[in-house]
């Protein structure tokens, strides 16, 4: 499996990203930079990491979802290529029309970095395959700008079509409010696009994705895309 | 040549900000705020000379870049 | 635009010169100096450049040491921590721009340190932070506590730092300067640190990052200026941060590092061009030309006074190697990044500045920071406090409720949830425990970090205080199974015109000196803040110290939270010492009697006791006893464990000295076999014996007790209710 | 009565937001953007139908929590 990193000016999760996709895929994640006009060929998936593209300046991630490379990802992604969004990623694809929907600026007004309890609601696509019937699992959040909004048009689209991947939970794995970290409409963490080959979400995968910094649950999200990839 | 873009939410789009606003504002005392909504100004400088033009060119600049036309309504004023 | 005023000694006055100094100046001179000229000296010779009331002091303090590459003197402090690979480390205080705009002043003080930081070569890898308020009660307070913390997590979260730790207090000695001591920490290869002495001759200075505008020009010194347009609005001097040119400048100087086209770099702080210039010349042995018409500048019509005053952020000077420009060149352009060849080194001792035609100052060089003045200043020794009187018993379950949900105890969630701590994604040991701990890259192994002083105790006894703050820092480490390596230190202070105050300020280097001797710990960087008083009230001393430890493998790591069933052994030994105690301040309002005193001999010993406790498989968690003493230790690792625990009264002492005593040198070890561990302390020579079991859901001391779930609400929510967020 | 408030940053105050933006306008293509500032604009939805008193407490507002008065400067309309 090939993947690829987008770096802006400002991204700061682009490394941990890298280090994700190399371990789960046993293949050199490629750097590739916003000035580029293309990408590298024969990539399976592209990432998009959190940080701060741009100093979120403006609107989070508008800047940087005007890149001269984002032309070819979404090029890459209207071919059914599988495009991964985190955090400031997933904002990224928001503003470049990848996915449906608006991250506004969390509830609290504060930003929060801390861990939540996602519920893994559907396991049919390639990010998340592998979570089988573990359905709370636990990632961690760095956000001020997270909560998910959609018009009830959108969500009914999103529950019918079975497109939300994540959604915060309480330990019992329900959606309440409590659990709730940024005031996301239906508690959404995560969600797909309508062929599922594009995921965005706002909690860290690559961040708990090894066991020395406390969790791994955050790792079966990349060996989920290993295993899309070898079945392809 | 300076022109000013008012950059505000559409009406129905919550706005968790306007609303800490206005919550922060009854703390302090003062009474009778009924809404609260924030939106963003920016100030242009630029180099076309002529009214029109820069006014488009404005336009332009919201519709490609400073406003998300989904959930914001943008308004231009050349000064 | 503005007409220059005429140099006299009352414009010199103006400027913070003493008679003296500007006497100093025109001997030095033979002649007055240009308006720009005493501009330059202002700076060069205030407190913060010049350390001149400190600097006799600071001398005596340790700084080397088998794992120091490079001690206090270059931009942050650098030490080996094996494998050819250096931590490199510093803490500074941003305090007054914080008191005037906490954000931006907490926001461009984190960026400071982490320039300092990444100009020797490393990138920044773990950020603190060590806050002062004043009592939670005064008006300005939750202003102050909330625009500093969005400040600090603002910057520290764009620029992509993990903040991993640091400190929070409160006391009304706070409530007109609080202080914001920002810490950074940053990992390079032990051979590619980069200094500042320029070399060669001829050799191009160049300017890199954001453009200069007239940030923090200003106070006293503007206001000797004549505006030619009275309608212009009065300037601000806040300097506004901006973490993104940041983040691109560390991109940018790390890969022009890597290129081998920097010869000498240094990063435009205080005084901007002015101290970063003179110090390149000076350390080099050079002298240094600057075309003051290169500069990129943010603001029209800025003059050659503003353009070597101004403090705007994020910018660098370097020398760089004139074969390599295109290579350098480059990399600014890949990170849209302004710079400019605003001068050349000479061989001359001489600081020329030139600006539209006209050479605007003309100084000897190594003079600058050379005759800077030094004082030895008169200084009175702290009396020794009355010894504490009577104090009512409280229940203890209840005085630990309290402690626990105080503004001083409480948890301080509210704060580190707000900063990115997890970015990089090798925060291994996360902030609420003791130290944090945070992978080195790539390897097993991790360096740990902690922040920590007791103003308290210093205002008392500065000396037993200075000692105490290492100490703390020591057993922070040693509890979190690192090996203490180096030590920073920020040294705030009132008006050291004071003898009082510089009484304070004496005993507490003797004491941080003694420590770090005796802990093998050498201060390899620092920072002082004096003059932190308003209308004669002055703060609590507060020398903090931030202090790093080295983990040879993950292993080592020993966590908080012991698990059910595990026993607390209590290490070291409890005198009850309720002096200037958490407990008498909090229950009693009272602050009372002497600090306790730190045995620096025993604190070793316990120290490598559970180090080595550890590494013998014999400890599940250990957590140190500090503010609060036992009972709070027993409460904080219960709730980390979210297991109840029982902690038995002592048969000689009273409950209130036996739980809540603040005697030094003490940890509390989870342990599965508690002979073991007594048996492996009297080995060591040092007093263990067990107090308690984990179990349960109650937290009990001695006869009374807490159910947890009540103790854990008191403490997670004490902060925000102090915010009057519940 | 409504009211409208803007928030600028004053004279000399960096404002790396504008920068970042004037930078990414043109990368876009639109030449000739000498400067940009970004500010806020707040609209405020009083129970007051004073003009006057509407303006006044709408500034007491501003001095109070809406603008940073030490970098920023504020202006009130009423709509
Ligand atoms: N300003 C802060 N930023 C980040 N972490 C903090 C801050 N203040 C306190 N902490 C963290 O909260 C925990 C408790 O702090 P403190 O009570 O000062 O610890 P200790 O008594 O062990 O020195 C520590 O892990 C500390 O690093
Ligand atoms: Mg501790």
């Amino acid at each position: 499996m090939k993947s690829a990193v987008i770096v802006f000016p400002g991204s700061n999760c682009d490394r941990d990203l890298a280090v994700a996709l190399t371990q789960a895929t046993g293949r050199q994640a490629e750097m590739v930079w916003h000035k580029d006009a293309t990408l590298p060929d024969g990539l399976d998936v592209v990432a998009i990491p959190g940080g701060f593209s741009f100093g979120d300046y403006l609107r989070c991630g508008a800047i940087a979802a005007r890149a001269p490379i984002m032309r070819s990802v979404v090029e890459f992604a209207k071919r059914g290529g599988l495009v991964l969004g985190v955090c400031n990623g997933f904002q990224v694809l928001i503003e470049a029309g990848l996915l449906p929907g608006t991250l506004m600026r969390n509830q609290t007004l504060k930003f929060v970095c801390r861990d939540v309890n996602l519920a893994v609601e559907t396991t049919d696509s390639p990010f998340t395959n592998a979570y089988g019937n573990r359905r709370v699992i636990t990632v961690p959040i760095a956000h001020h700008d997270g909560a998910y909004i959609a018009d009830a048009e959108l969500l009914a689209r999103l529950r019918g079509e079975d497109r939300i991947a994540f959604r915060y939970v309480n330990a019992r794995g329900e959606p309440v409010a409590e659990a709730n970290p940024n005031g996301s409409a239906d508690n959404i963490a995560g969600v797909l696009s309508a062929n599922r080959r594009i995921l965005g979400m706002m909690p860290h995968p690559e961040r708990l994705a090894d066991r020395q910094l406390g969790g791994a649950d955050g790792a079966v999200l990349f060996e989920s895309l290993s295993n899309a990839l070898a079945v392809a | 040549m300076k022109a000013r873009v008012f950059i505000t939410l559409k009406n129905g789009v919550l706005d968790p900000q306007g609303e800490a606003i206005r919550h922060a504002l009854g703390t302090l005392g003062f009474a009778g705020v009924a809404g609260v909504r924030q939106g963003k100004v920016i100030d242009l400088d630029l180099a076309e000379t002529d009214p029109v033009k820069a006014k488009a060119a404005a336009a332009a600049m919201c519709d490609k870049l400073l406003a998300n036309t989904i959930i914001e309504n943008y308004s231009v004023e050349i000064l | 635009m503005i007409k220059e005023p005429d140099v006299n000694q009352e414009l010199a006055a103006r400027h913070g010169l003493k008679p003296d100094e500007y006497q100093r100046i025109l001997d030095l001179l033979g002649r007055t100096p240009s308006f720009t000229e005493l501009g330059i000296f202002s700076a060069m010779w205030n407190e913060h450049c010049s350390y001149k009331s400190s600097k006799r002091w600071l001398r005596t303090l340790p700084t080397t040491g088998p794992q120091v590459i490079c001690g206090p003197g270059e931009n942050a402090g650098v030490v080996d921590i094996g494998d050819g690979q250096a931590v490199v480390f510093k803490m500074e205080s941003h305090n007054h721009p914080s008191y005037i705009e906490p954000y931006q002043g907490a926001a461009t003080g984190v960026g400071g340190i982490l320039r300092d930081v990444f100009t020797m070569g490393a990138r920044p890898i773990a950020a603190m932070n060590s806050l002062s308020f004043g009592d939670p009660s005064h008006p300005k307070t939750r202003r102050l506590v909330a625009g500093v913390v969005a400040g600090v997590g603002g910057y520290g979260n764009c620029f992509g730092v993990p903040t991993v730790g640091g400190e929070v207090r409160f006391h009304a000695a706070y409530n007109g300067n609080c202080l914001v001591n920002a810490f950074a920490a940053g990992l390079a290869d032990a051979d590619k640190i980069f200094y500042s002495a320029a070399s060669g001759v001829g050799m191009p200075v160049v300017y890199l990052g954001a453009k200069t505008g007239r940030d923090g020009v200003g106070g006293a010194t503007m206001a000797s200026a004549e505006f030619s347009d009275a309608d212009e609005e009065k300037r601000p001097t806040v300097q506004v941060g901006d973490p993104f040119t940041e983040k691109r400048l560390l991109e940018a100087c790390l890969e022009l590092m890597a290129s081998g086209a920097v010869i000498s770099i240094q990063d435009m702080g205080a005084a901007g061009l002015t101290c970063s210039a003179i110090e390149m010349g000076d350390k080099g042995g050079l002298g240094v030309e600057l075309d003051l018409d290169a500069v990129p500048c943010r603001e029209l019509a800025m003059n050659a006074y503003e353009m070597m005053l101004s403090e705007s952020q994020e910018r660098m000077l370097m020398v760089l190697d004139p074969t390599r420009e295109a290579q350098a060149k480059a990399i600014f352009d890949k990170w849209d990044l302004d710079f400019a060849i605003v001068g050349h080194t000479i061989a001359e001792d001489r600081f020329l500045v030139r600006h539209g035609g006209e050479l605007k100052a003309d100084l000897p060089l190594k003079s600058l920071s050379g005759t800077a003045p030094e004082y030895d200043r008169p200084w009175e020794e702290t009396p020794a406090p009355a010894p504490l009187g009577a104090v009512p018993e409280v229940d203890a379950a209840e005085a630990l409720v309290a402690l626990m949900g105080s503004p001083n105890l409480c948890s301080r969630a509210w704060v580190w949830q707000q900063y990115d701590h997890m970015v990089m994604a090798d925060t291994v040991v996360r902030p609420g425990s003791d130290a944090a701990v945070v992978r080195v890259h790539g390897t097993g192994k991790a360096l740990a970090f902690t922040s920590d002083v007791t103003p308290r105790y210093c205002k008392t006894n500065p000396v037993e205080g200075g000692k105490q703050a290492v100490a703390e820092a020591y057993r922070n480490l040693s509890a979190t199974g690192a090996t203490p390596l180096a030590t920073t230190d920020n040294l705030n202070f009132g008006n050291p015109e004071r003898p009082a105050i510089m009484g304070q300020l004496v005993g507490c280097v003797q004491g941080i000196g003694a420590a770090c001797i005796a802990l093998d710990m050498p201060i390899v960087s620092g920072n002082v803040s004096l003059y932190n008083e308003t209308n004669g009230e002055a703060i609590l001393p507060t020398p903090t110290i931030g202090a790093v430890g080295l983990l040879e493998s993950l292993d080592q790591v020993i966590p908080m939270a012991p698990g059910a069933g595990d026993a607390l052994v209590l290490i070291g030994e409890t005198a009850g010492h309720l002096g200037q105690s958490a407990w008498l301040w909090e229950l009693h309002g009272r602050a009372e009697g002497d600090a306790p005193p730190v045995d620096l001999a025993g604190e070793r010993k316990a120290g490598e006791l559970v180090r080595a406790l550890k590494a013998e498989g014999l400890i599940t968690a250990a957590h140190d006893l500090s503010d609060g003493g036992l009972g709070v230790a027993a409460a904080e690792m219960a709730l980390a464990a979210g297991i109840g625990v029982v902690v038995a009264a002592d048969e000689t002492l009273g409950a209130s000295g036996w739980f809540f005593g603040e005697d030094q040198g003490r940890y509390l070890v989870g342990c599965k076999d508690a002979d073991a561990v007594i048996a492996a302390a009297s080995d060591a020579g040092v007093s263990a014996r067990q107090v308690g079991e984990m179990g349960g859901e109650v937290v009990g001391l001695g006869a009374s007790g807490v159910a947890l779930a009540d103790l854990r609400a008191a403490h997670k929510g004490g902060f925000a209710r102090m915010m009057g967020e519940i």
